[in-house]
């Protein structure tokens, strides 16, 4: 249990792909400019994550170490050429405004780097646990980053779920404010560059307070003797 | 080259990049003559004034001195000797506060004026250009002489170059605002300056001289050109004023247009610089024989009342000038008292600070001329710094690294190409002390270098020495191999003769014990008792506090106690030997060798020793001094062994008092055998002593010891720092009080055993 | 057909870059890992063993296997600096377990008191103390790193750590520390 | 009492940074005057907003990064940047975008780099370039100047404007700037740039009524205004010439070969150096020390590039204006410009691959 319990604090928060690893940030800051283009990608992602780890993880003992990589790559192709499919099936919209950002999944590092670092040296229970709670974690700072830009460069929220839900999610919109001057900065790149810089800042002040607050008391090691004394 | 010499001599210089112009304030002080001053009550003389090495000190507190003789010797081509400057009497030699910005003590001699100002005998060489060169260096060494200008140079060392010399550059730019003191040099003994460059002339044989003043120094430019009239290729350049066109390299650069290259000196581009300053004190030792003892020194500043230049005595204290020209502390605010001049020099930390070689100014500016430094505020980049630095260097980025301690970035600027002229600090808006940044950076790096030297130097020192234990340990190895090897041999020569065995076992211990006892001959054991227990003493008392051997009734019981203790040791070590059959221990097992003498001998060693230890252990505070009187009484016992052996032969077991050791030597047969097994136990017992005694110390003070009994009464009620005194002392002690003992209680000793 | 093709192509091509790699690998192989002596060359060799390890070689040996930086207070700051440099990774606050970073000491036998047992002469990990047995023993000053390892083995108690004299040349322009004398 | 300590020099020039600051300020201050003469109040007012929330953030931020922010302030480096920014709004500006900008100059440009003398960019032209990225509309509403307008307002309908986006009379902004056919007058850059796109030769863009002799009315002065204070700065040594000669001397050429090559596609040399914010661009932005480039050939190239850029983003780029760009662009190379014009230090010998 304790394990499912490391791999949450580290997939949400701890050693958070988007946050500290800075892994994927092409998509992140492409997509992000709505909330639901964010959700969007980040479930996507997060999908292939489970099944890239889940199937790296089974197949780990059989694969040689010099060709992991190749292998582990076409694996995530596999998956991401899945998703790919399953949304232009099922989410057309959503699948033409994320474009590109979707097949590009394959080379987002923190697919890959999860599967290196540790789908490739864990069972499988633990490796597509792993793969759920790093997956939500970038997700969660998708959502939070497009919800950020989305507020401040259009004043609404959730607008565009029904791409992604159904028609039924259009209702799910809502409108903040209504301005003749939108603050475009925070829609367009730099936004989301800023957007980021400033989540980042805010997750290093929050681990600062954790760390005062469990701060531990001191330890002395014991000193190594070089040479021996006199007998 | 005939161009630039034409150039140089119509007055067109070159011009170096940067520089600043801050207010000259000359006037304030080169108005009048140089003066003279009053002797002061006591000179200091810093051993070492210059670049080098310091001299070595000829005199020695109490000597008499005369004006002008050696107060130390040069030993090697880098030191420089000093000179009394008056006579009078040595009264002193000790560190005193230096002419240096750390204001650190160095070794200086203190010389009381006995007020006569007798010279020695002096030893002009006038006719030098009949003399070999050497002799006229050697004049020059002799006489201290160190360039005046600021670094302190030994010139003896710039006058004999091992390459031709196309310009000799007398420097007489005094570019620092406030300094007259070449001003005014130059303008009343310009005759002596040019004698002096004759004898440099003589000496370097130049192609030109050139003679290079600001051109703010009208007067001083007369008076030369009027000096060098008949020396035509002697040139006086008024070299336009701007700061730092005094710097070696600066000038060098404003006159001829050359660089010299990084890292190396003038004289590598055919020049050689020489302030005026020297050239007057080179002719002085020429022409007068008088060595360096005294220089010009600006007194400045509008905190004084009488700014003036000054001959002063080298040794003379800061304070005794600032008298001569009437210092006001007063109009000061804060006070502060600069060596040198406002852009180069350093403040003083002290008054009592000597003038030396290369104290040129003395600067007591009041707040309204020279504002206190303000709080440093952020760089912003204006590259004003970088505008005005003479070396074309960028200080704004060598700042940055400086203060972010990216040393190897900074020294990728050129840091130490920065010749701390300080014009850029004085252009910052920022106020940032650019400079100092650059000082602090450039010592950090050389400490860094250093310690890495050091570093490597320790990793080979480390390595070294762990090779060498590896070899001593192969080397050891080796040497049981073959002492095993022969045994093997002997063995086999001997069969399975059980006596061998012993034999060589006892052989072995033998050794042990006598290499045991030349190590520990008696006296020096008992020095390194009473070392040890003054050393346990110590601890003892740091730990103090929570242990209760200060209760004499406490430790009277205790020893008593200890003694039992050791008592009942010895009666169960004895048990234990004559019950051997059952109670012997495990561990004798697979000793026990078919010879039962000897099992029983080492066996009964063996429980002695593990028994004596344990219970002095229970018998807490039990002390050295108890254990000396138990080594004692075990040499007693050994000692009267013998005898015992002889009178109790066919001893029955229980009867006598005889240490354990003694009932297996019963039925020894031989002599010689009762001899090994005698110290085959005495061996036991030193060992069984040796582990009580580290038991003891740990857990036990010192103060639990007989002598204690009598001392330590008092103990109860003095407080905790006399205790520890004195326990240290009863310690001390202690270890004597043993080895009287030792002798006084031996009959009482012999009773007991004899009982 | 057109799949055979693209099965075929690829293959091909997985073939020839895993024959380059597989060049690539023997062809420009390491040999040694002289990450080690770097780091080494850092740390301050004082042998002190206050990171936890018999000697600065150990420790560069850990650090190279993912040890902390900040474990080494001899080296202090600027050492942590460098191996972060070196290592690529965030120089942080020496480790207060390990000792702090003082001023720079070297031994000095009080020699009157010394008994000559020679136990430091074994603890010294430079051999910068000379001395024979029962002889008195004294520290190279030059040569002694300041590990304070020969302290405890004294039986006497005669080695103090005495921080080492600035002078006039390696004096490192601490302005703000010169004690001004007062003038009335 | 005792002997104070301090390491040399123990003299030092009187001129502080916020000396220098103050003098830059002075001198912007004619074409300011200049500006608020030909359109309005407008622009006076949003150099107080500027100042009060610059000011403020200034303040703020420095309480957060627990540092002494009076000091901070009094070197009235913010003020600067609140003036330059004001500058460059246009005059009825809506108060909330000004204090945005402000906020962004100092709060994300100055400060979150480390505060006065760390910032990698200008700040007034990076708060410039986030308004203009994000309102671009606002950021373009240009008044024509007063003389030539429908309705000339006074300060009561330009604080009305700013603050309320109507005028007492109930003028919108937009209604503000048509002229008297029902056009609204963009500014001659603007106007210049809209034309030719549409296929218009550069003469008949030039021939409406903002323009004089195809310079802009209004800008012509202003710029002269600040070329006239740019020279002051210049002759008291505030800035070194080498940004403003080799910025406008690249305009010049630039402009002037484009021109000459296609005289009808391309706007004179003349109307570039003397239209928008030129002037002001090449003697008081590009020249903030903190962000330009520090060594002397540096600072030719830096100028050079940005009036390259200048020209470049005027004609074929997406906005009228281009100083700001061109500077924030140019802000981004200074590292490497510093790094590579490295002056020769004495005594050390030119190396090749090393300058």
């Amino acid at each position: 249990m304790s394990e499912y319990k490391t791999l949450s604090w580290q997939g949400l928060w701890k050693n958070n792909p988007a946050l500290v690893q800075l892994l994927g940030l092409c998509p992140l800051l492409a997509v992000t400019g709505s909330f639901i283009n964010g959700l969007g990608l980040g479930l996507a992602t997060t999908a292939v994550l489970i099944g890239s780890n889940t199937t790296v993880s089974l197949v780990r003992n059989l694969v040689p170490a010099e060709i992991r990589i190749p292998i582990f790559v076409m694996v995530i192709a596999a998956f991401v050429t899945i998703i790919q499919l399953l949304m232009n099936a099922y989410t057309f919209t959503l699948y033409q405004a994320l474009g590109i950002f979707i097949p590009l999944i394959v080379t987002n590092c923190a697919i890959i780097g999860r599967a290196e670092a540790y789908a490739s040296k864990n069972p499988v229970k633990f490796a597509a646990f792993d793969g759920l709670m790093m997956g939500v974690g970038f997700t969660l700072v998708l959502v939070t980053l497009g919800g950020l830009r989305e507020i401040l460069g259009s004043g609404t929220l959730f607008s565009g779920a029904e791409f992604l839900f159904g028609d039924w999610a259009k209702q799910l919109t809502l409108t903040l404010y209504v301005t003749e001057h939108k603050f475009l900065l925070a829609i367009l790149p730099p936004g989301a560059f800023i957007g980021m810089g400033l989540l980042i800042a805010l997750k290093n002040v929050l681990d600062k307070r954790l760390e005062q607050l469990n701060k531990q008391p001191a330890k002395v090691v014991q000193r190594a003797r070089i040479t021996a004394e006199s007998s | 080259m005939q161009s630039l010499i034409d150039k140089i001599r119509q007055g067109r210089f070159f011009d170096f990049p940067g520089g600043v112009h801050p207010p000259g304030r000359k006037t304030l002080s080169n108005q009048d003559v140089i003066g003279k001053c009053t002797l002061p009550e006591h000179l200091y003389l810093t051993v070492k004034q210059h670049i080098g090495a310091p001299g070595q000190l000829q005199v020695k507190v109490g000597d008499e001195v005369l004006k002008g003789q050696a107060l130390t010797r040069s030993t090697n081509p880098f030191a420089l000797p000093v000179h009394a400057p008056t006579s009078g009497k040595v009264t002193a030699i000790a560190p005193h506060v230096s002419a240096h910005p750390s204001g650190l003590a160095e070794l200086s001699v203190e010389i009381t004026p006995d007020g006569r100002d007798k010279w020695i005998d002096l030893t002009p060489i006038p006719d030098y250009q009949q003399l070999p060169k050497t002799r006229i260096i050697e004049a020059i060494c002799d006489a201290g002489i160190a360039g005046m200008g600021g670094a302190g140079f030994p010139t003896h060392i710039k006058v004999s170059p091992k390459k031709d010399v196309e310009f000799l550059v007398i420097n007489g730019a005094e570019c620092e605002p406030y300094i007259t003191a070449d001003d005014r040099l130059m303008r009343e003994h310009a005759w002596q300056i040019r004698q002096g460059i004759d004898v440099l002339c003589h000496l370097l044989n130049p192609g030109h001289v050139l003679i290079a003043i600001e051109d703010n120094k009208p007067e001083a430019i007369q008076a030369m050109q009027v000096a060098c009239q008949e020396k035509p290729d002697y040139i006086i350049c008024p070299i336009p004023t701007k700061y730092p066109a005094g710097g070696e390299k600066q000038l060098i650069q404003v006159l001829t247009g050359r660089e010299v290259p990084h890292g190396r000196l003038p004289i590598d581009v055919g020049i050689i610089m020489q302030n005026v300053g020297t050239c007057f004190a080179v002719a002085d030792v020429i022409f007068t024989g008088k060595p360096l003892i005294q220089r010009v020194v600006t007194l400045t500043g509008e905190a004084m009342t009488k700014p003036c230049n000054v001959w002063a005595l080298l040794g003379t204290p800061i304070c005794h000038l600032l008298k001569h020209a009437g210092y006001e502390k007063a109009q000061q605010g804060v006070q502060r008292l600069i060596m040198g001049g406002p852009m180069m020099g350093f403040s003083l930390a002290s008054e009592q600070i000597p003038v030396v070689k290369s104290t040129n100014c003395i600067l007591a500016p009041t707040q309204q001329e020279m504002t206190l430094p303000e709080e440093e505020q952020a760089c912003i980049r204006c590259s004003a710094c970088a505008d005005a630095c003479p070396v074309n260097l960028l200080p704004q980025q060598m700042y940055w690294h400086s203060k972010a301690k990216e040393l190897d970035k900074a020294q990728d600027y050129n840091l130490f190409d920065c010749i701390e002229c300080g014009a850029c600090a004085y252009v910052c808006p920022s106020q940032i002390p650019l400079v100092h940044y650059y000082r602090v950076a450039k010592a950090q790096i050389r400490q860094q270098e250093e310690e890495k030297q050091k570093a490597d130097k320790a990793r080979d020192r480390f390595e070294a020495r762990k090779q060498r234990l590896e070899e001593e340990k192969a080397e050891r190895e080796l040497k049981h191999q073959q002492a095993a090897e022969a045994r093997r041999e002997a063995m086999h020569k001997q069969g399975d003769d059980p006596k061998s065995k012993v034999a060589a076992a006892l052989a072995r211990a033998r050794k042990q014990q006598t290499s045991d006892e030349t190590t520990a001959a008696p006296e020096t054991a008992d020095k390194v008792a009473a070392a040890i227990a003054r050393a346990k003493a110590r601890k003892a008392a740091v730990q103090q506090g929570d242990s209760a051997p200060s209760d004499t009734a406490d430790t009277a019981a205790e020893d008593k106690q200890a003694k039992v203790a050791a008592a009942v040791a010895r009666a169960k070590a004895r048990k234990a030997a004559t019950q051997q059959g059952h109670a012997a221990p495990s561990d004798t097992a697979d000793t026990a060798a078919e010879d039962k003498q000897a099992k029983v001998a080492a066996a009964v060693a063996r429980a002695k020793a593990r028994k004596a230890a344990v219970q002095q252990g229970d018998a807490a505070p039990s002390d050295t001094a108890d254990t000396a009187a138990e080594d004692k009484q075990a040499k007693e016992a050994t000692a009267s062994k013998s005898k015992t052996t002889k009178q109790v032969k066919p001893k029955d077991k229980v009867s006598t008092q005889v240490t354990a050791a003694d009932t297996p030597v019963k039925p020894a047969p031989a002599d010689d055998r009762e001899e090994q097994k005698r110290q085959r136990v005495a061996a036991a017992i030193a060992k069984a002593k040796q582990q009580k005694a580290q038991k003891d110390r740990q857990q036990a003070s010192s103060t639990a010891d007989m002598p204690a009994e009598k001392v330590a009464q008092p103990l109860v009620e003095v407080d905790e720092q006399k205790k520890q005194r004195v326990a240290a002392a009863i310690a001390k002690a202690k270890a004597r009080k043993a080895k009287l003992d030792m002798q006084s209680s031996a009959d009482n000793q012999q009773d007991k055993t004899d009982e | 057909m057109s799949l055979l093709y693209a099965l075929l192509a690829i293959g091909l091509l997985a073939l020839l870059f895993g024959l380059i790699l597989g060049y690539a690998a023997v062809r420009f192989k390491v040999e040694s890992d002289p990450l080690v002596e770097q780091i080494d060359a850092i740390l301050p060799q004082t042998q002190c063993g206050q990171c936890g390890y018999p000697g600065c070689r150990p420790y560069a040996e850990a650090i190279a296997n993912g040890d902390e930086i900040n474990k080494c207070p001899p080296g202090g700051e600027s050492t942590i600096r460098q191996l972060a440099d070196l290592m690529g990774l965030e120089a942080k606050p020496l480790d207060d377990a390990h000792g702090s970073n003082d001023v720079k000491k070297v031994a000095f036998i009080r020699e009157d008191e010394c008994i000559g047992c020679t136990k430091c002469i074994q603890a010294c990990p430079v051999d910068a103390i000379v001395g024979a047995s029962k002889q008195m023993h004294t520290v190279i000053s030059e040569e002694c790193t300041g590990c304070d390892l020969c302290v405890d083995p004294c039986p006497v108690d005669c080695i103090d750590m005495v921080p080492v004299k600035v002078t006039a040349s390696s004096w490192r322009w601490q302005l703000d520390a010169i004690p001004v004398k007062t003038i009335d | 009492m005792s002997l104070r300590i301090a390491s040399s020099p123990h003299q030092r020039s009187q001129r502080s940074t916020a000396e220098l600051m103050r003098l830059v300020c002075y001198c912007a201050l004619p074409g300011f005057a200049l500006q608020c003469w030909f359109f309005g109040w407008g622009s006076l007012l949003q150099f107080l907003i500027a100042a009060v929330v610059a000011l403020g953030t200034e303040a703020l931020i420095l309480e957060l990064r627990k540092k002494d922010f009076e000091k901070a302030l009094s070197d009235c480096s913010a003020l600067l940047t609140a003036l330059l920014l004001a500058i460059c709004l246009p005059p009825l500006t809506p108060w909330w975008i000004t204090a945005i900008g402000a906020f962004f100059a100092i709060g994300i440009a100055k400060q979150l780099y480390g505060g006065l003398g760390s910032n990698l960019f200008n700040p007034a032209m990076v708060a410039y370039v986030t308004l203009l990225v994000s309102f671009p509309v606002a950021m373009t509403s240009w008044l024509p100047p007063q003389h030539l307008a429908e309705h000339p307002y006074n300060l009561v309908d330009a604080l009305s404007v700013i603050f309320t986006g109507f005028t007492g009379e109930g003028y919108s902004l937009t209604q503000l700037r048509s002229d008297a056919d029902g056009f609204t007058m963009a500014t001659p850059l603007d106007a210049v740039k809209t034309d030719l796109s549409l296929g218009l030769t550069l003469e008949e863009a030039t021939s409406k009524g903002q323009f004089n002799n195809g310079l802009g009315i209004g800008w012509f002065w202003i710029n002269l205004a600040y070329l006239a204070g740019g020279l002051v700065l210049l002759k008291l040594r505030a800035i070194k010439w080498q940004i403003p000669v080799s910025m406008l001397g690249t305009i010049l050429l630039v402009a002037g070969i484009m021109h000459l090559s296609a005289p009808d596609l391309f706007a004179s040399p003349w109307f570039h150096l003397l239209s928008g914010g030129t002037m002001l661009g090449a003697f008081f932005i590009a020249t903030d020390p903190v962000s330009a480039s520090t060594t002397d050939r540096g600072r030719l190239l830096f100028g050079a590039g940005i009036g390259l850029l200048v020209v470049v983003i005027r004609t074929w780029g997406g906005y009228p204006d281009a100083i700001a760009f061109a500077v924030v662009l140019m802000n981004m190379a200074v590292p490497l410009i510093d790094y590579y014009t490295r002056p020769r230090t004495y005594g050390h010998q030119r190396q090749r691959g090393k300058p």
